[in-house]
C-alpha cells in the first residue's frame, strides 16, 4: 500500500505546557501553546505532526498539529492553534504546568536534499507554521528559499522575522491588501526573473491552486500539506483519505502524507468545496 | 501472588483477555516501543475482502458525545495481496493472529477461508457479519438465516476456530447468536459499530461521505455490555466482548458479564498505551481481589449477588 | 427580521418546535421562574399507566460516558388519579399538552384513550410503545405487529393526535415506522432510550436494580439522528425527533434530517434551563442564517448539498 | 403523590468558587470548596440540599451536596465532599474563580418549631455537614441540641467546634478510639439521665439503626438523612427512590426528603447492603 515502509517511530510523550495564551488583538481565535515533550522535539523532522491532547474528557480525539517549531536544546515545540471547535477550545483553557500528551513525530517527513535548489513555500493563517521548518532544513541543506505569506492581518503572519532571517518574504494581509490579492502574484511575478526548483503550499486551497498553475507554467514541481479529520493519525483507523486526482481511489495523509504532490491529490475542501 | 491471565476463547489460547478490535490496529512490521503487539492477547486484522476495494470516500470519521462515527467503508487490498505482502509480515509476532474476513456472500467467504486455512500462522478467523455495505441492502448480521449461511459456508471451508462478529442494530441479538451457534461458530465477537448518523449545520447535509456510520467508543458501552450479557444467558460458546471498553474497569466489567475475552478499538485512537494499561490494570484488580485467574470473574453477573461488607 | 418558530405536527400547532421529553420533566402546579413551561412548543407528561405501580428497586438510574442508564419502571398514580390529580393543574399552562401514555395491551389502549378523550385539555397522546417491561417479554414497538395493534386499538378510541414513540432496538425501524402509519397514527416520536447495562465492579453485579436500562443523553444522538433520517424517507407523518438533544445545534440537526419537532430529556437534568436556551439559539440561528421559518430546515438534508464559500 | 406540595422554589444560579482544597493530612480524599451564590444560600434551610457542577464535559450529570453551612452576609455556601469517582474528582480540580452551577435549595426542609425540644444528632464523616445548620436552626428555635460526631481521624470531624458552640458534642475517631467504637454508645449512656425528645442520623447506616434502636426503647422518635444516586434532583426523573418500609414501594429522595423519619423508610444501601 505504502511505496515506503510506514512511519512507526513515533512515541507517546506526557509533555507539560509551558505557555499558552492567544495571539494578537483581533477575534482572539489563534493562540499559541508551547510544549515541552523533548523525545519527540528530537526527533521532528520537517513535514513531521503531532497529535496532542491537553485535556481530560470530551473531546474524545486528540488534534492533529503541525508545529511553527521545534527547539532541541530546551525539548520544546511550539503550536499555533484557530480556536474552532472542542478541541482548540480545550487547548485554550489550558494552564501552564499541565499536562500535554504529545504522538509523534507523525508522518512522512520532507527528507530530500536541497542543496543549490530554490524553494518557494507559500502560506496561509496557521498554515504557515508547518513551512517554517521546512524552510530552515532546505537553507542548512544549501537551498534557498523564498516564503508567499498570507493572513486576514500582521499579526497572524506567524514567523515572520524568522522567515525574514531565511530568505526573502513576500506577506499580504487581507486588512490592508484586500481579500482578492493572491501572495502568489507576487511569486508569479517573480518567477519571471528568477529560476523556482519546487514550491509547496499550506493553509489555503486556493493559494496552492495557484503556486500548482505556476509550477505547471513554469515548470516546476509543487507540493501541498494536505489536512484531514483523523482518527489515529497513526494509520490505524484509514479515517483520513485524500482523494486522488486520477479517481484511483485514496492516500491516507497521516502515513503517506501529509505532504503530497498536488498532481497526486484533489486539492478541494472534502465538506465544504473551494472555500478561501 | 500472581495472577493468571491466560485465557481460552473455545479453541483458542491466549496470554491474556485484551486485544485489538478490527480496522483499530495494525501491524506495520514493527511496532512503537509503547504499544509493542507482542503484549497482546492476540492480534486482530483490519477486515479483509475478496477483491481490492478503496473504501468510503470523505469525510471517514466524525466525532460523537464520547465516541466516534466512521464510514470508513473497508479499503482492502483483497486477500490475495494480503497474503503475499500483508500477512508474512505478522509472523514476527507472538501472539495468535486472528484475521478479520469480510465476504460480500457465502460463496466468496468459502473461497477466502480456503485460502486463508493453507496460511501457517492464521490462528482463527473473525468473521465481520456487521458490515453495512452488502449488495443485497441488509447487514449480514440483521438476519439469523443469512448470518447462518455465512458461518456455514466457513465453517465447511476451513477447520480453524471461527469467530462470529455480530451486529448490535437487531431486534434480538440472542436470536442470531444461536444461529450462529448452530451451524458451528466457536465463539462470538460482540459488538460492531451501532449505525449512527452526524449532521453538519453549516452545509445542512450529513456530515459523512457515506452519510451514515458506525458508532463506537464509551458512548456505546451500555448497549454492548447488554448484548453480552443477554448472548451469555442464550449461548454456550464463548464471547469476545467489544465496544467502548478504554480502562481496565471497562473491561472487568465485560468479563464479569460474560465475556471471556475482550477487545478495545477507538481508545487506541485517543491513547495508543490504552492497551498495555488495560492488561496490567486487570492484573493488578485480580491480585487486589486476591483471585487466581481471570476466568474466576467470566460471568459472574450470572452468579447472584457477592456479599461485601458484612 | 423575526424568524417563525411556530410549527405544525399533524394536526398539532406549536408555537416552537422544543417541548421536554416524556419522563424528563413534570408540572407541579408551578414552575421554578427560570424554567417556565409556559414557553415551551409543549408539554408532555410522564407516561401513565392504567392501574397505579410503584416503579423499580433502586438503583434506578447510572451515569455511562455522555449519557445515563435508567431504569425507573414507569412509577404511575393510575389513569383515573392522574385524571383528577394531576391533569387539571396542567389547564393552568399555555402550550398544547401531551399525554403519554404505557398501555401493556390494545384493550388497555382502548380504555386508557377513551378516558382521555373526554377530557378537555388534553390536546394530542403520546404512544410510549418502547417500555421494556411488558408481559409477554418483547417491547411492543420491537414488532410490527404489536405495535400496530396498539396503534388501532387507539385510534379506535379517540379523535386526538395519536404520536406512536418507537423503540430503536429494531432491525429496521422502517418497517415499525410503516407499521404505525398505515393503521392510523398521526406523528412518529424518536427514539426512545437504548438497552444498555451497567456493572459494578466492586459488587461484581448489575448497578442497576432492573439490572438492564435505558440509555439516554448525548451519547444516543448519532442513533437518533440516523433512525430519523431513515423514517423521514420513508414515511409521510411527521416525526418528532428525541435522543441526546443538549443543544440549539443539536436541535438544528434533528431538524434538517428530517424531525418537525424536538423533545429534549436527559439534557434537562444536567442544566434544567436547556429547553429555553434551545429555544433561543434555534431562533437565533434562523435570524443569522436569513431563514423566515423552522419549516424550511425540516429535512434539508434529503434535498442535497448546499453551495457555500464559493 | 406527596402530602405537601413538591418544592419548586429553587433556582438554577452560575455562582463561583470562592476557596478550594483539600482538608487535613489523611489520603487527600476530603475536599472543601466555598461557593459563592446568594440567591440559593439566601433561601437555604436545615434539610435542604443543592445539585452541583463545577466543570464543562464530563460525567454529565451534576452532584448532590448538602452544605455544612449558609452565610447569607457573604452568599456563600460551604460543602465538604468525599473524593470518591468522577464528579467529587471534577471539584477536587476547580480553581477558584471558576464558575459553579447550583441549583437549589432541593428537597424539603426541616421547618419544625423546636421550641424547649431536646434533640440528639447523630453524623459520621461528609454526613455530618447536613446536621449543623439543623442545629443552629434548632438552637435559634429555643431547642438544645447534643452532637455525636464520627469520623476516621480528628480531621474529618467537620464543623466540630460550631457543634461545641451549640452544645456539648461528643466525638469517637476510629484512629484513636477503634472501629468498633460507636458514638452512638455515648447517646446511650446519656439517654439514661437526659431526656430526648428526637434524633437526626446522618452518613452511617450503622449509626442510624442505633440511634433509632434507642428511639424506640426510650419513645424518640428518629429521622434519617438519606442519600440516593440522582438524576435530577428536582422532582422529574423519579430515580432516587427510597425503599418504603412497609413493601409499600418507594418515595423519592430528592422531593420526599432528603430527611425521613426512620420508621418510613428502610436503613441500608440499596447497593452494597449494610456497611460501617
Ligand atoms: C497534519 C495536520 C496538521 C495540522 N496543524 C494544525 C495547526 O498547526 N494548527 C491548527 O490550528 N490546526 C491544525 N490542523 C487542523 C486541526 O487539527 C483541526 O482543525 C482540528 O480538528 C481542530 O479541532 P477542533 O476540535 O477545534 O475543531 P473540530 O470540531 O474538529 O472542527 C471544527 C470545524 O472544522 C471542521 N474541520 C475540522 N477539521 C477539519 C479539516 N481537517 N478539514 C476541514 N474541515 C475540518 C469540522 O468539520 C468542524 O466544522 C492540522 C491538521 C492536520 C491534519
Ligand atoms: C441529599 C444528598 C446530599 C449529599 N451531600 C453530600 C456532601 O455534602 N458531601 C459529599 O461528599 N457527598 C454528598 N452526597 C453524596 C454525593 O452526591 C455522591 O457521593 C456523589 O455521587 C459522588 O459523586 P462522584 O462522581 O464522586 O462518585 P460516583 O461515581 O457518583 O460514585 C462513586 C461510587 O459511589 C457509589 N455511590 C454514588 N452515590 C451513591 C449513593 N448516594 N449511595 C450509595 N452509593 C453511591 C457509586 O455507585 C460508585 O460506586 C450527597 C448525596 C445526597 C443525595
Ligand atoms: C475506524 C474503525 C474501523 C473499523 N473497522 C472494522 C473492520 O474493518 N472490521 C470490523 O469487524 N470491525 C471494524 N470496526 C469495529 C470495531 O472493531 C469495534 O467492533 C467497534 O469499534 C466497537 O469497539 P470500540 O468502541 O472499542 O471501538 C471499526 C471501528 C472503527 C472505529
Ligand atoms: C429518567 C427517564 C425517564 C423516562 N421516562 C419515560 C417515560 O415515562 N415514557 C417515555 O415514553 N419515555 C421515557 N423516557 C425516554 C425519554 O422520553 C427519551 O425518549 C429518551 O430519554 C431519549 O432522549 P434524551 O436523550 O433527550 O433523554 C425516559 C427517559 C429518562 C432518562
Ligand atoms: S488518522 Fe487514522 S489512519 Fe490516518
Ligand atoms: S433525582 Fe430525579 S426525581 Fe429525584
Amino acid at each position: 500500500m505504502a511505496e515506503t515502509p510506514v512511519n512507526t517511530d513515533w512515541k507517546i510523550e506526557d509533555g507539560v505546557v509551558v505557555e499558552n495564551g492567544v495571539v494578537g488583538p483581533e477575534n482572539g481565535d489563534i493562540g499559541r501553546v508551547v510544549i515541552e515533550a523533548p523525545g519527540v522535539v528530537a526527533a521532528a523532522r520537517p513535514g513531521h505532526f503531532v497529535m496532542l491532547r491537553t485535556w481530560e474528557g470530551e473531546p474524545f480525539l486528540p488534534r492533529a498539529m503541525a508545529p511553527l517549531s521545534y527547539d532541541v536544546a530546551s525539548g520544546r515545540m511550539e503550536i499555533f492553534y484557530r480556536i474552532k471547535g472542542p478541541g482548540t477550545r480545550a487547548i485554550a483553557r489550558t494552564h501552564p504546568g499541565e499536562i500535554a500528551r504529545v504522538t509523534g513525530p507523525l508522518g512522512r517527513p520532507v527528507v530530500e536534499d536541497f542543496e543549490g535548489r530554490r524553494v518557494a513555500l507559500v502560506g496561509r493563517g496557521v498554515g504557515i507554521t508547518p513551512l517554517l521548518p521546512l524552510a530552515e532544513h532546505i537553507v542548512a541543506k544549501g537551498g534557498e528559499v523564498r516564503a508567499y505569506l498570507s493572513a486576514r492581518t500582521r499579526d497572524y503572519v506567524f514567523g515572520h522575522d524568522r522567515f525574514a532571517a531565511l530568505g526573502p518574504v513576500r506577506v499580504r494581509v487581507d486588512d490592508e491588501d484586500g481579500d482578492e490579492a493572491l501572495v502568489t502574484d507576487a511569486l508569479a511575478r517573480e518567477c519571471e526573473g528568477y529560476r523556482v526548483d519546487a514550491v509547496y503550499g499550506c493553509g489555503s486551497w486556493r493559494l496552492t491552486r495557484a503556486a500548482e498553475a505556476l509550477g505547471v507554467s513554469h515548470g516546476f514541481p509543487s507540493y501541498v500539506f494536505l489536512e484531514s479529520k483523523m482518527g489515529c493519525g497513526v494509520g490505524y483507523c484509514k479515517g483520513c483519505p485524500a482523494r486522488l486526482r486520477n479517481g484511483d481511489g485514496y492516500k491516507l495523509v497521516c502515513v503517506e502524507g501529509p505532504v503530497f504532490p498536488t498532481r497526486e491529490v484533489e486539492l478541494s475542501d472534502p465538506v465544504h468545496g473551494p472555500p478561501e | 501472588m500472581k495472577a493468571e491471565l491466560a485465557t481460552d476463547v473455545g479453541p483458542l489460547r491466549l496470554k491474556n483477555p485484551v486485544m485489538p478490535a478490527s480496522g483499530t490496529y495494525d501491524w506495520f512490521g514493527r511496532d512503537p516501543e509503547q504499544v509493542s503487539a507482542d503484549s497482546f492477547g492476540a492480534v486482530v486484522t483490519k477486515s479483509v475482502t475478496l477483491r481490492p476495494q478503496a473504501g468510503n470516500p470523505p469525510i471517514r470519521v466524525a466525532e460523537t458525545p464520547s465516541g466516534m462515527l466512521n464510514a470508513i467503508g473497508i479499503p482492502s487490498v483483497g486477500i490475495e495481496e494480503f497474503l503475499e505482502e500483508v500477512l508474512p509480515q505478522y509472523h514476527a509476532l507472538d501472539p495468535p493472529v486472528i484475521v478479520s474476513v469480510q465476504a460480500y456472500s457465502p460463496r466468496e467467504c468459502e473461497s477466502m477461508l480456503a485460502r486463508l486455512s493453507e496460511q501457517p500462522r492464521v490462528d482463527a478467523v473473525e468473521l465481520n457479519l456487521s458490515c453495512p455495505n452488502l449488495a443485497h441492502g441488509t447487514i449480514t448480521a440483521q438476519s439469523a438465516r443469512l448470518s447462518a449461511e455465512m458461518v456455514a459456508a466457513a465453517r465447511g471451508a476451513t477447520r480453524l476456530p471461527i469467530v462470529a462478529k455480530l451486529s448490535p442494530n437487531v431486534t434480538d441479538i440472542a436470536e442470531i447468536a444461536r444461529a450462529v451457534e448452530e451451524v458451528g461458530a466457536d465463539a462470538l465477537c460482540l459488538i460492531n459499530t451501532v449505525k449512527g448518523m452526524a449532521v453538519d449545520v453549516e452545509t445542512r447535509q450529513a456530515l459523512l461521505g457515506n452519510r451514515s456510520g458506525g458508532l463506537s467508543g464509551p458512548a456505546i458501552k451500555p448497549i454492548a455490555l447488554s448484548m453480552v450479557w443477554e448472548c451469555y444467558q442464550e449461548v454456550d460458546i464463548p464471547i469476545v466482548g467489544v465496544g467502548g471498553i478504554a480502562t481496565a474497569e471497562d473491561a472487568l466489567q465485560f468479563l464479569l458479564a460474560g465475556a471471556r475475552a475482550v477487545q478495545v478499538g477507538t481508545a487506541t485512537f485517543r491513547e495508543p498505551r490504552s492497551l498495555a494499561r488495560i492488561i496490567a490494570g486487570i492484573e493488578e484488580h485480580l491480585a487486589q481481589d486476591g483471585l487466581h485467574s481471570v476466568g474466576e470473574l467470566v460471568g459472574w453477573c450470572h452468579k447472584g449477588r457477592l456479599t461485601v461488607g458484612s
